[in-house]
């Protein structure tokens, strides 16, 4: 182990200011952009309906 | 071949000479943007001199790349709003060429006058009589290559509402190249590194874009025509 | 098992979109179980630095891993652009807009982290500027989002895909100039601001096993993103109105 | 591939067109011969500007092909668009320039020129106007300057999009009149109108469209 103690581990000579920081913006990046792409799945599916409405009223202007 | 090329140009360049209002405001702000560095640093110390001296080529390249992005918005949108560019699209000649005519038409309205004033900006920044000339020589390789691009971003661009805020965010990352080649070569000349190297490059840069973005431009131009 | 067949189910969306379906737990599997082990290797298992370089060099991990998964991407995307061009292949132009938010993604966490790291490692008024790999992933950071904004101010579909391709294309060629324009080397810049060091093997497996692990990421999400946008611009096809209308 | 003697000069081969997300029209097909005269009808964004576009080659379809003289006019553009003369919605003339220098600019930037500019615009009326710069025109003279390159053209296909917007009931019939000259030459026109038109001694070919119920595509 290279770590003498939790603290350490932590800390790292004061480096972990810098390297902890690193990390939580990666994992914030790929957190966010999964929920992104699920909203925009979602949105998808949102938009598909208003298409299918629109389509439905424009079919009926025709046939009249 | 050439001679579409040729009408072209004669057509562009006249056009531009009934409207020159447009041409002069951008040399004119060529002009201001290089001269407000001066102004803003106010050198009054020998070393704020220098320092500006040293600056020099890169304030003179930002302000040609600001100025050329300025003009990018007539190349075709003009043309675009009464329906020319169809008729132009639909000459039976390769759309390219006539693309390559109007980029041409661009750079000798547009770039060449920015290649002829730098030496007056140059002298007002304190650059030497050497300097000024391999800083001309490199204006004179690099706007060519400017509008090549440019012509690519305002053809993606065309009929986009902001485009020309929008062209800047395209072409400016391409411009990059032609920048660090053309504000380094007078660095390198004044430092005495010789500028073969930067030139060579900034050749290299020229003849690439002259092969690609004719071709690159002209479709950008069909793709936003459809 | 490879006949054409197999071929052309990735090759129109209303095959590949449940064939994607499939795959994105698989990369996504990868991805987690890779970067687990990547992160366990790094974090434990790399000897203790002393000295110049010191415990922050852990961030070269996820530093390393992204900026080659940010040019990388740009690559494969200009490449399916191309192919969308040239083939006309819908497919392959979608492709290329669900990589390049990913991409983005990865540029930006290269560049942030390696600010961090250089303020860390060497001094903290690093300014990251002279630096020429911080300064061509900026330049592609711009690169990226032109190529998405464009995409997202065109209304119509098949005009984005082709004036995005168009972009791609140029992008490509020029990204390579773009990085020797930025190294070329000029009195301002110090030669070299990286210390040369050997890194020991443990430390370069970790290394690879984080590049991988991004790289199955980046996979997962763009097959992910991919999807929605094949739903987004196949509206009008059966497929969708099936896939669609059985769920309302 | 065709005999020589083969009437059919354009053949539209089974057609689609979509437009953000609306498929405008689908499986439209149809052929104009030499000699022969077309419409296209139908409602405020049925497709005919759309069509017409496809049709110059300015915009590629969604589905099918369009074929001229047996060659598909992708293949062989150039040799397409030569024969070709394509009247947008747009006036395609520049303000800055005279109507001469519009006229003169056009035919020789599409090749050679039947008539010369002057006689040209005394054709649309526009004698006299000839060296004024075409901003101080009206919107109806810019269309007749336009208009006028129907006279300098040697093309055989036509295209015209509106032709008669703008244009005063004297003005219809001398266009009427060159139409029928046109097609009665061997030449053929395909176009949209808002107005009736009535060709003596042509008979038209009317092509709607929206009339079939849009029909999702099999991709």
């Amino acid at each position: 182990m290279k770590w003498q103690s939790v603290y350490d581990f932590v800390f790292m000579n004061g480096q972990g200011w810098y390297v902890w920081p690193s990390y939580l913006l990666v994992a914030v990046c790929i957190v966010a952009e999964i929920f992104f792409i699920k909203w925009r799945d979602k949105n998808a599916e949102i938009k598909f309906k208003q298409y299918v409405n629109l389509k439905r009223v424009q079919d009926n202007e025709s046939e009249a | 071949m050439l001679k579409i090329v040729f009408t072209v140009i004669k057509r562009d360049l006249r056009l531009a000479m009934r409207r020159r209002a447009e041409l002069l405001t951008v040399i004119f702000f060529f002009i201001i943007s290089v001269s407000l560095f001066p102004i803003a640093m106010g050198p009054e110390t020998e070393q704020e001199a220098r320092m500006l001296k040293e600056i020099a080529p890169i304030i003179i390249w930002i302000s040609a790349l600001l100025a050329t992005m300025l003009s990018l918005g007539q190349m075709f949108s003009s043309d675009y709003q009464d329906g020319t560019l169809e008729q132009l699209i639909l000459i039976p000649q390769p759309f390219s060429l006539i693309v390559f005519g109007k980029i041409i038409a661009h750079w000798l309205v547009a770039g060449l006058p920015l290649v002829l004033i730098a030496p007056l900006l140059g002298m007002q920044l304190g650059l030497s009589v050497p300097e000024q000339l391999v800083l001309m020589l490199t204006l004179l390789m690099g706007t060519p290559a400017l509008s090549l691009i440019g012509a690519m971003g305002a053809g993606l661009t065309l009929g986009l509402r902001n485009s020309n805020i929008l062209v800047s965010l395209l072409v400016l990352p391409l411009y990059v190249p032609v920048m660090i080649y053309g504000a380094g070569s007078v660095e390198a000349y004044a430092t005495g590194l010789g500028f073969k190297a930067h030139m060579a490059l900034m050749s290299a840069v020229l003849l690439l874009t002259l092969i690609l973005l004719p071709w690159a431009a002209a479709t950008a131009v069909r793709i936003s025509m459809e | 098992m490879l006949n054409r067949a197999f071929w052309l189910q990735f090759s129109t969306p209303k095959t590949f979109y449940p064939v994607a379906g499939k795959m994105i737990p698989v990369f996504m599997v990868l991805a987690v179980l890779s970067g687990v082990i990547g992160l366990y290797l790094s974090f434990f298992e790399t000897p203790r630095v002393a000295g110049l370089q010191k415990e922050a060099y852990h961030i070269i991990f996820v530093h390393v891993a992204a900026s080659w998964m940010s040019m990388f991407i740009y690559m494969i995307m200009g490449g399916y652009a191309m192919l969308g061009f040239i083939l006309k292949a819908r497919l392959s132009g979608m492709m290329a807009s669900a990589l390049a938010p990913t991409g983005a993604m990865m540029t930006f966490i290269a560049l942030i982290t390696g600010i961090i790291w250089g303020r860390a490692a060497w001094n903290p008024n690093f300014t990251w500027t002279p630096d020429p790999r911080l300064m061509t992933e900026l330049v592609l950071f711009f690169l990226y989002m032109g190529f998405i904004l464009l995409q997202v101010v065109i209304d119509d579909a098949r005009r984005a895909m082709r004036a995005g391709a168009i972009l791609a294309i140029v992008g490509v060629v020029f990204l390579p100039l773009i990085f020797f324009a930025v190294k070329l080397p000029t009195i301002h810049q110090p030669a070299n601001i990286r210390p040369g060091h050997t890194m020991p093997v443990v430390s370069v497996v970790a290394m690879l096993v984080m590049v991988f692990s991004f790289w199955m990421y980046s996979i997962a999400a763009s097959l992910m993103r991919v999807r929605a946008i094949m739903l987004e611009q196949e509206k009008r096809t059966a497929w969708v109105q099936q896939l669609l209308g059985a769920k309302t | 591939m065709q005999a020589a003697d083969d009437p059919i000069l354009l053949n539209v081969k089974s057609l689609g067109c979509v437009r953000s997300d609306r498929q405008l029209f689908a499986d439209l097909s149809f052929s104009v011969n030499a000699g022969q005269a077309a419409v296209i009808e139908g409602r405020n964004g049925s497709g005919k500007t759309s069509l017409l576009r496809i049709l110059a080659g300015l915009s590629e379809p969604e589905d099918g092909e369009v074929w001229w003289r047996g060659e598909n006019i992708y293949k062989e553009r150039e040799a397409y668009i030569r024969e070709l003369l394509y009247f947008g919605h747009l006036p395609a003339v520049k303000g800055e320039l005279t109507a001469g220098e519009n006229l003169r600019l056009s035919t020789v930037l599409c090749g050679e020129s039947k008539l010369d500019a002057a006689s040209a615009l005394q054709e649309v009326d526009l004698k006299g106007f000839e060296d004024m710069p075409t901003h101080y025109l009206s919107a109806g003279q810019k269309r007749r300057v336009a208009l006028s390159r129907l006279y300098c053209s040697s093309a055989t296909l036509w295209i015209l999009d509106e032709p008669l917007t703008a244009i005063d009931v004297h003005g219809v019939a001398k266009i009427e009149k060159t139409i029928g000259e046109h097609v009665k030459r061997g030449g053929s026109v395909i176009m949209t109108t808002h107005q009736s038109i009535t060709i003596p001694g042509v008979e038209i070919k009317k092509i709607r469209l929206g009339a079939t119920k849009s029909s999702p595509t099999h991709a």
